[in-house]
C-alpha cells in the first residue's frame, strides 16, 4: 500500500488541477509542436471546418495565428447558398445543424478569402466537398495552384447535402474512390474527413490510406434530427441534420481510438472536444492533432486554453513533447 | 472591431412586468462601443446544457457609468436560469454584435413599432434618437417627437413607456385583449397613421395633410416620419415590410434566429434575401432593411 | 397573415404548456392504451431493459404496475457477474455503461424474479442475449414456457460482452441468424432491439423482421468510450461502453424515423427520452411506444409523468387516440 | 420501503472549512426513517447536464425537526453547484438509500476510523452509537466512550471533533503534513490501538491487559472495541479490513463508487464481493462488513 495515499486520497479523484502542477524543477517546457504529413503547427489545435467561417469572424477576439491551423468552411465546385433556415437546433450538450454547405465556391475562396488567408501567418487547410468524384478532383487540381496553402481535407462526410458527401464515407469503395480523385489532383497532403455514421470506421480509413490520405480526421457529424412537436414536423428542411458538440465526444473518442489501431498515418481528432483535458483525451487515444468545433460557439476562447492547457498538462506530467502521449493509453 | 468577451458582474436583475426581467451589467467595453439594436451572446450556464449562448439584444448603454442594460423575457431553460441570476453571480457575455439601426443625427419625427419584449432594443433606440436628433443644442425639445407603436398580449406585461416619453416618443400602446390602450395591433396604428399623413400613394396627398387628428401633430403636424424602426415578432416584422413597401420611408427592422456562433462562423442563422441566397442575422444583421429580406 | 398573431407570437415560441390546454370542450378524454403485436398496454411507456432492474427497485417510489410494460435486464442462458468497475461513466447529457450483462440467467430469473413479476399486473417482456443463435433459441424456448410473459425482446445490440451481442447486431444476416432463432423457439411476440451502431439502420431492421420480428425496438447505446488522463488508460476495462441518455436523442430519433419508413411493423422508440416532449418527438416520427432508459436515474418519476404529459398533450391537441399521431410528421 | 423524492427546502449551506460545506435540507420524510451510513442521491442541476444524481451521505438527521444535514467537498462540477445553492433555494433529493451501519444496542466502546469526508456520515453514526449506548437511563454518561481516529490532509480541513466529542468519543486527528494532531494516518492509530489492547492474537494476550496508555483507559480499560467503523478513501479501507482480518472484532466500512440509480437497478455500482461476483454499493451496501469485499 502506497504510504502517502492520504495526500492524495482524501481528495477521492486527483484534482485536474494537480495533473498541471510541475512535478520536476527541470520540466518547464514543452514542446508541443506537431508535424501532420508535412503540415508544421506551432500546436495541434485546430479551428475546425464550418466552425470558423474563413478565419475572420473570431479575429475581433483574438490573433487566429495562435491557433494550430485553421480549416475553412467546405468548399464546393460551384458556389452554394446552403440550406432554407432554421439550420441550428439546440440539443442536450449538442447542436444539430443543416447549413448545407454555405460557401463561396472554390473560386470565390480564391478569390474572396485566400488573398487575406494567406497573409495570416497561419497553415490554412481546405475542406472541399464533391458531388462526384470528378468534383473532388477538380477542386483539389484547383487549390493546388495556391501558393501556401497547407493541406486538403476531403469531407467525404457531410450529411446535408443532396449528393455526395456522407455518402461517399459510409462505404469503403466510395471513400476510396473519392480519396483517390483527390489525391490524383494534387500533390498537397490529402486529409481525408470520415463520417462516423458506419458500421465499422476501420474499413474506411483503411480505405482512405489506400487511395493515398496522407492523413484522417474524425469525427464529421453524426447524423440525428429533431421533430417540432408543435408543427408536428421535423425541425429540418432536409428531416436530417448533423449531431456535434460534448454530447458526442464518447463516440469520436472511440473511433480515433479504433482508427489508431487499423492505420498508420496520423489522426485529427475532433467531435465534442471543449477542454484541454477533452484534448488530452484524443491524443492518448491516437490523435496527433485536434480540432475544434462546436465548442468555439459556446467560449470563442476555448482553442486558447486548450493549447495552454496542453502545454501546462506536459510540463506538469514532465513529458517534453507532445508526441510521447500520442496513443499511449493503448 | 472591439468585442468583449468574458465574465461580468451583474449589477441587479429585476422582475419588471410577469416574466420579463431587466438586468444590469457592469461591461465598460461593451457600454462604449454599443449601439442600438446590437445584441449581446449570453453564457446563460456555465455548464454543457444549456449549451448554447442566448442573443439578447442591448436596451441600454451608457458610456459613463461603463454599464449595460438587458430586458429579456423568460421562455425557456436559459432564460429561466438567467432569471435566477443575482446581483453577486457573474454572467459571462460576448458582445456587442450585429449591425444595429442606423441613427443618423437630426431626425425629427422617427416612428418606432415594437412588439412584446421586441420593444426591449427599441428603448436604446429611442434614447440615441432622441440625443441625435439636433445638432445644436437648442429648440430640440419642442422640435423632436418620436412616435410609438407598441403592443401587448395584455396591461400587465407592459413596460418601458415611461422611459419612451422621457425620451420624447408619443406612445400608443395596444393589447391583445383591451386591457390597456387600443385592442389591437401596433402595426393597425402604423397603417392608419401613415394613410393620413403620408403623401403616398400620390392621389392620397390631400388626406395626409389634413390629418390634424394624429397625436404628434399638435407639436408638428407638417413633419413626416424620416424612418420607420421596428423590432417584434415575425408577423409584426412582415406586416411592417409590407406597409413598408407602400412607402418611402427608409424602414429598418430587427428579425432573430437561432443563432450558433453569433459571430457570423457558423452561416447558422441564415435569412433569406430578396437578393438571392441567404444573410446572418447575426452579422449582416440583426437590423436589415425592410426591403433586405424575404420574410 | 393570421389576423390574431399577436395572441400567439409575442410569446415567440408557443410554449409547450399550450399545447395541453384543451382546444375543445368534448376532448377532455384521450386513450392512450397501445397494443404492439399482441402486447396491451395500458399506456406506450416502457421501462427499458437494464434500467429498471427486474422491477422490484423503483417499486419503494411508485406502483410499477402504472407503466405500460416493464423490460428485464437483459438475460443470458447462464447467470453472469458483469464487468469489473468501474461500470458507469458520466459524459456531457449522458452516460457510458459497461455493466456486461450481470444477470442470474434464464434460470435464476425464472426461479427468483419471475414469480413475483408474473404478479404484478404489468406486461413483463424478458430481454435476452445470446453468444450465438443457439443460445437465443433455446432462451426463447424456456422462456416461452411461463405463463403470462408478454414478449421476448432480443436484444442483438449488447455493445459491452466478449461475444454475440452487438455484432449480431451490426449485419442483416446475423441480425436475420439470431431472430429467425428466437421465433423459432417461441410463440411470443418477438421484439428485435437493434444496435445504432449501423450504416444503415433500415437494413437491419428488414432482417429482422423477415426473420420474423412482430416489432423493433431501438435504439441501444452507442457505441463510445472514456480514458482516464490521470492513470492515461481507458475508464472502463472492455475499452468501449456504451452511450445513452439525453445526448443520444437527436441520433435516436433519426433511427426510428428511418425504421418507420422501411418496415411495416411497430416500432419501441428509445434513446435519451426524458420528457413527455421527447415521448412525443418519438410518436411523431414512428414509435408506437416508447421505453425509458436513462432518465429513470435522473428522475425515476420521469415515466410518469411521460404518461401524464401524453394524455395532456392528446386532450389539448384534441386526439382522442393516441395512434393519431404515430409517425404522423412523416 | 419509505423512500421519498422529490424537492425539499434548504435551509442552510455554509463553507465549514475550506471547500468543505454543510447543507441542512428540510425533509421530514427523510428524516424521519434515516439511519446512519445511509446517503442521499442529490440532483444538483435541474438540467441535463451534470446529468445523474450525486450520491452524498446524511450526517445528520433529526426525527423531531424534521431536518436532515448533508457535507460535501468541493470537488467536481456536480459538488460546484451545490455549493452556490443558497437558502431560499430548493434540492432534488432522493433517499434515505442504502444499508447503513449496524447500530446496535449498549456499545460501550466503538470505535470510528475516518479519512476526510468520510467523516461525514460517521457524525450521524457516533451520534446514534451513543444515543444507543444504553438501554436505561443511569450510569450512561460514565459508561459509554467511543474512540475516533480521523485523519485530514491538513489541519485547516479538520471539521466534526467538537460533535465527536460531544457524543462521548474520544478523539485523536492525524493529519498528513502534522498540522493539527498527529503526524500520520488514522489507521496507524487504530493499529496501535489494537496491538496495546486486544487479546488477539492470543499469544499477545498479556500485551493487551497492559495497554494502559490508550487514551480512554481512564475511563474503562477493561473494555474491548465491541465493533470498529470506517468510512474514508480506499486506501484507508483497505488497512481497515487488514487490520480487521487479524481481530475478531466486527469491521463495518462505508464504500464509495460511481453510482447511477442508486436504488440498485442498474448494476452500475459493482463492488468486488469476496463470495464471488459482485455486490451493490447502493443498495446491498454502502456499508459492507469488511469481510464481504475484496477491495
Ligand atoms: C438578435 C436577437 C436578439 C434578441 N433579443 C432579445 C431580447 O432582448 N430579449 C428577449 O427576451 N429575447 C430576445 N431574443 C430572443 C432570445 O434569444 C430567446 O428568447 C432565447 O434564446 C430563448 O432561450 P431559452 O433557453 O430561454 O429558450 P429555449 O426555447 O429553451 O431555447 C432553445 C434554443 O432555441 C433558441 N431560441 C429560442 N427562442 C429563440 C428566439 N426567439 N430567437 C432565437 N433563438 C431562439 C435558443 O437560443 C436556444 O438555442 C433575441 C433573439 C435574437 C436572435
Ligand atoms: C455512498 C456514497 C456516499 C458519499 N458521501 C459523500 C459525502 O457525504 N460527502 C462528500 O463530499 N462526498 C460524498 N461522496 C462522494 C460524492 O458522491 C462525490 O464527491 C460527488 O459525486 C462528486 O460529484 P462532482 O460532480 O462534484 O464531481 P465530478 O468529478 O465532476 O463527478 C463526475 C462523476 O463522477 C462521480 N463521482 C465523482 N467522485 C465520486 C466519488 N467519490 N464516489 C462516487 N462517485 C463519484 C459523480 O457522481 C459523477 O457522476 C459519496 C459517494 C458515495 C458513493
Ligand atoms: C455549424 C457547423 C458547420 C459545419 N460545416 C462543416 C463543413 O463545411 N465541412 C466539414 O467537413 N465539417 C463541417 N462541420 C463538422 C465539424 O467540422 C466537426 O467535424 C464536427 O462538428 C464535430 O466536431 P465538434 O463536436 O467539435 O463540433 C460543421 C459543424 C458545424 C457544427
Ligand atoms: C445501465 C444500463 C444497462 C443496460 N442494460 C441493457 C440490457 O441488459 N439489455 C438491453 O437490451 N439494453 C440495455 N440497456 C440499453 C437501454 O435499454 C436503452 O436501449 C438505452 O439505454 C437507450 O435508452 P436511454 O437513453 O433512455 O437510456 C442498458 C442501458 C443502461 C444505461
Ligand atoms: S450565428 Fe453563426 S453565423 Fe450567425
Ligand atoms: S447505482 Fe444503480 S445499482 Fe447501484
Amino acid at each position: 500500500m502506497d504510504d502517502r495515499f492520504f495526500e492524495r486520497e482524501y481528495n477521492p479523484y486527483e484534482s485536474d488541477a494537480s495533473l498541471m502542477e510541475s512535478k520536476s524543477r527541470h520540466a518547464d517546457f514543452a514542446d508541443i509542436s506537431v508535424n501532420i504529413c508535412g503540415i508544421a503547427m506551432k500546436n495541434p489545435v485546430m479551428a475546425a471546418s464550418g466552425t470558423f467561417g474563413f478565419g475572420e469572424e473570431y479575429a475581433g477576439l483574438y490573433d487566429i495565428s495562435r491557433l494550430g491551423a485553421v480549416v475553412t468552411k467546405g468548399l464546393t465546385l460551384e458556389r452554394r447558398c446552403g440550406n432554407p433556415p432554421p439550420r441550428i437546433y439546440e440539443t442536450p450538450a449538442g447542436i444539430l445543424n443543416s447549413i448545407g454547405l454555405e460557401n463561396p465556391g472554390v473560386e470565390g475562396f480564391i478569390r474572396w478569402e485566400w488573398p487575406r488567408l494567406c497573409r495570416s501567418g497561419i497553415p490554412v487547410i481546405a475542406n472541399i466537398d464533391g458531388d462526384n468524384a470528378n468534383d473532388y478532383y477538380r477542386m483539389a487540381r484547383r487549390l493546388s495552384e495556391l501558393d501556401g496553402l497547407a493541406a486538403i481535407e476531403a469531407n467525404i462526410s457531410c450529411p446535408n447535402v443532396e449528393k455526395g458527401g456522407m455518402a461517399f464515407g459510409q462505404h469503403p469503395e466510395s471513400a476510396y474512390e473519392a480519396i483517390k480523385a483527390v489525391r490524383e489532383g494534387t500533390n498537397l497532403p490529402v486529409i481525408a474527413k470520415l463520417s462516423p455514421n458506419v458500421t465499422d470506421i476501420r474499413q474506411i480509413a483503411e480505405a482512405a490510406v489506400n487511395a493515398g490520405a496522407d492523413a484522417i480526421s474524425l469525427i464529421n457529424t453524426l447524423q440525428g434530427m429533431a421533430i417540432d412537436i408543435h408543427k408536428k414536423k421535423p425541425v429540418f428542411h432536409r428531416t436530417f441534420a448533423g449531431l456535434s458538440g460534448p454530447a458526442v465526444k464518447p463516440v469520436a473518442l472511440r473511433m480515433v481510438w479504433e482508427v489508431f489501431e487499423a492505420v498508420r498515418v496520423p489522426i485529427i481528432g475532433m467531435g465534442g472536444i471543449a477542454s484541454w483535458q477533452d484534448a488530452v483525451e484524443f491524443m492518448l487515444a491516437g490523435a496527433s492533432a485536434v480540432a475544434v468545433g462546436t465548442a468555439n460557439f459556446i467560449d470563442p476562447f476555448a482553442p486558447l486554453k486548450i493549447i495552454s492547457g496542453l502545454k501546462k498538462y506536459l510540463i506538469g506530467q514532465g513529458i517534453r513533447a507532445l508526441n510521447e502521449i500520442i496513443g499511449s493509453a493503448h | 472591431m472591439s468585442l468583449f468577451c468574458g465574465s461580468v458582474k451583474i449589477i441587479d436583475n429585476v422582475e419588471i412586468a410577469p416574466g420579463i426581467f431587466r438586468m444590469g451589467l457592469e461591461c465598460p467595453e461593451a457600454a462604449e462601443s454599443a449601439s442600438p439594436g446590437q445584441f449581446l451572446q449570453i453564457r446563460c450556464f456555465e455548464g454543457l446544457a444549456p449549451l448554447l449562448r442566448r442573443p439578447i439584444s442591448i436596451a441600454a448603454a451608457d458610456k459613463d457609468s461603463g454599464m449595460i442594460e438587458i430586458i429579456y423575457r423568460v421562455v425557456g431553460e436559459g432564460t429561466g436560469i438567467l432569471a435566477r441570476k443575482t446581483k453577486k453571480d457573474m454572467l459571462d457575455i460576448m458582445g456587442p454584435l450585429g449591425k444595429g439601426f442606423p441613427v443618423p443625427r437630426g431626425l425629427r419625427r422617427p416612428v418606432i413599432v415594437g412588439g412584446g419584449i421586441g420593444v426591449a432594443p427599441l428603448l436604446f433606440l429611442a434614447k440615441s434618437l432622441k440625443e441625435n436628433s439636433s445638432r445644436d443644442s437648442y429648440g430640440r425639445e419642442s422640435d423632436f417627437c418620436g412616435l410609438a407603436f407598441v403592443g401587448f398580449s395584455s396591461g400587465e406585461e407592459v413596460f418601458g413607456m415611461q422611459f419612451l416619453e422621457d425620451c420624447c416618443f408619443n406612445v400608443e400602446i395596444c393589447t391583445d385583449d383591451g386591457s390597456e390602450g387600443h385592442k389591437g395591433f401596433p402595426t393597425d396604428l402604423l397603417e392608419e397613421y401613415l394613410k393620413h399623413i403620408m403623401p403616398i400613394p400620390a392621389s392620397n396627398r390631400e388626406n395626409a395633410k389634413s390629418a390634424g387628428d394624429s397625436e404628434c401633430t399638435s407639436a408638428s403636424s407638417a413633419i413626416l416620419p424620416e424612418a420607420v424602426y421596428a423590432c417584434g415578432p415575425e408577423p409584426l416584422l412582415k406586416k411592417v415590410k409590407q406597409i413598408a413597401s407602400m412607402t418611402k420611408i427608409p424602414t429598418y427592422i430587427s428579425v432573430e434566429q437561432r443563432m450558433a456562433c453569433g459571430v457570423g462562423a457558423c452561416l447558422g442563422c441564415a435569412v433569406k434575401s430578396s437578393g438571392g441566397g441567404y444573410l446572418r442575422a447575426c452579422r449582416d444583421g440583426p437590423v436589415f432593411e425592410a426591403h433586405q429580406l424575404i420574410l
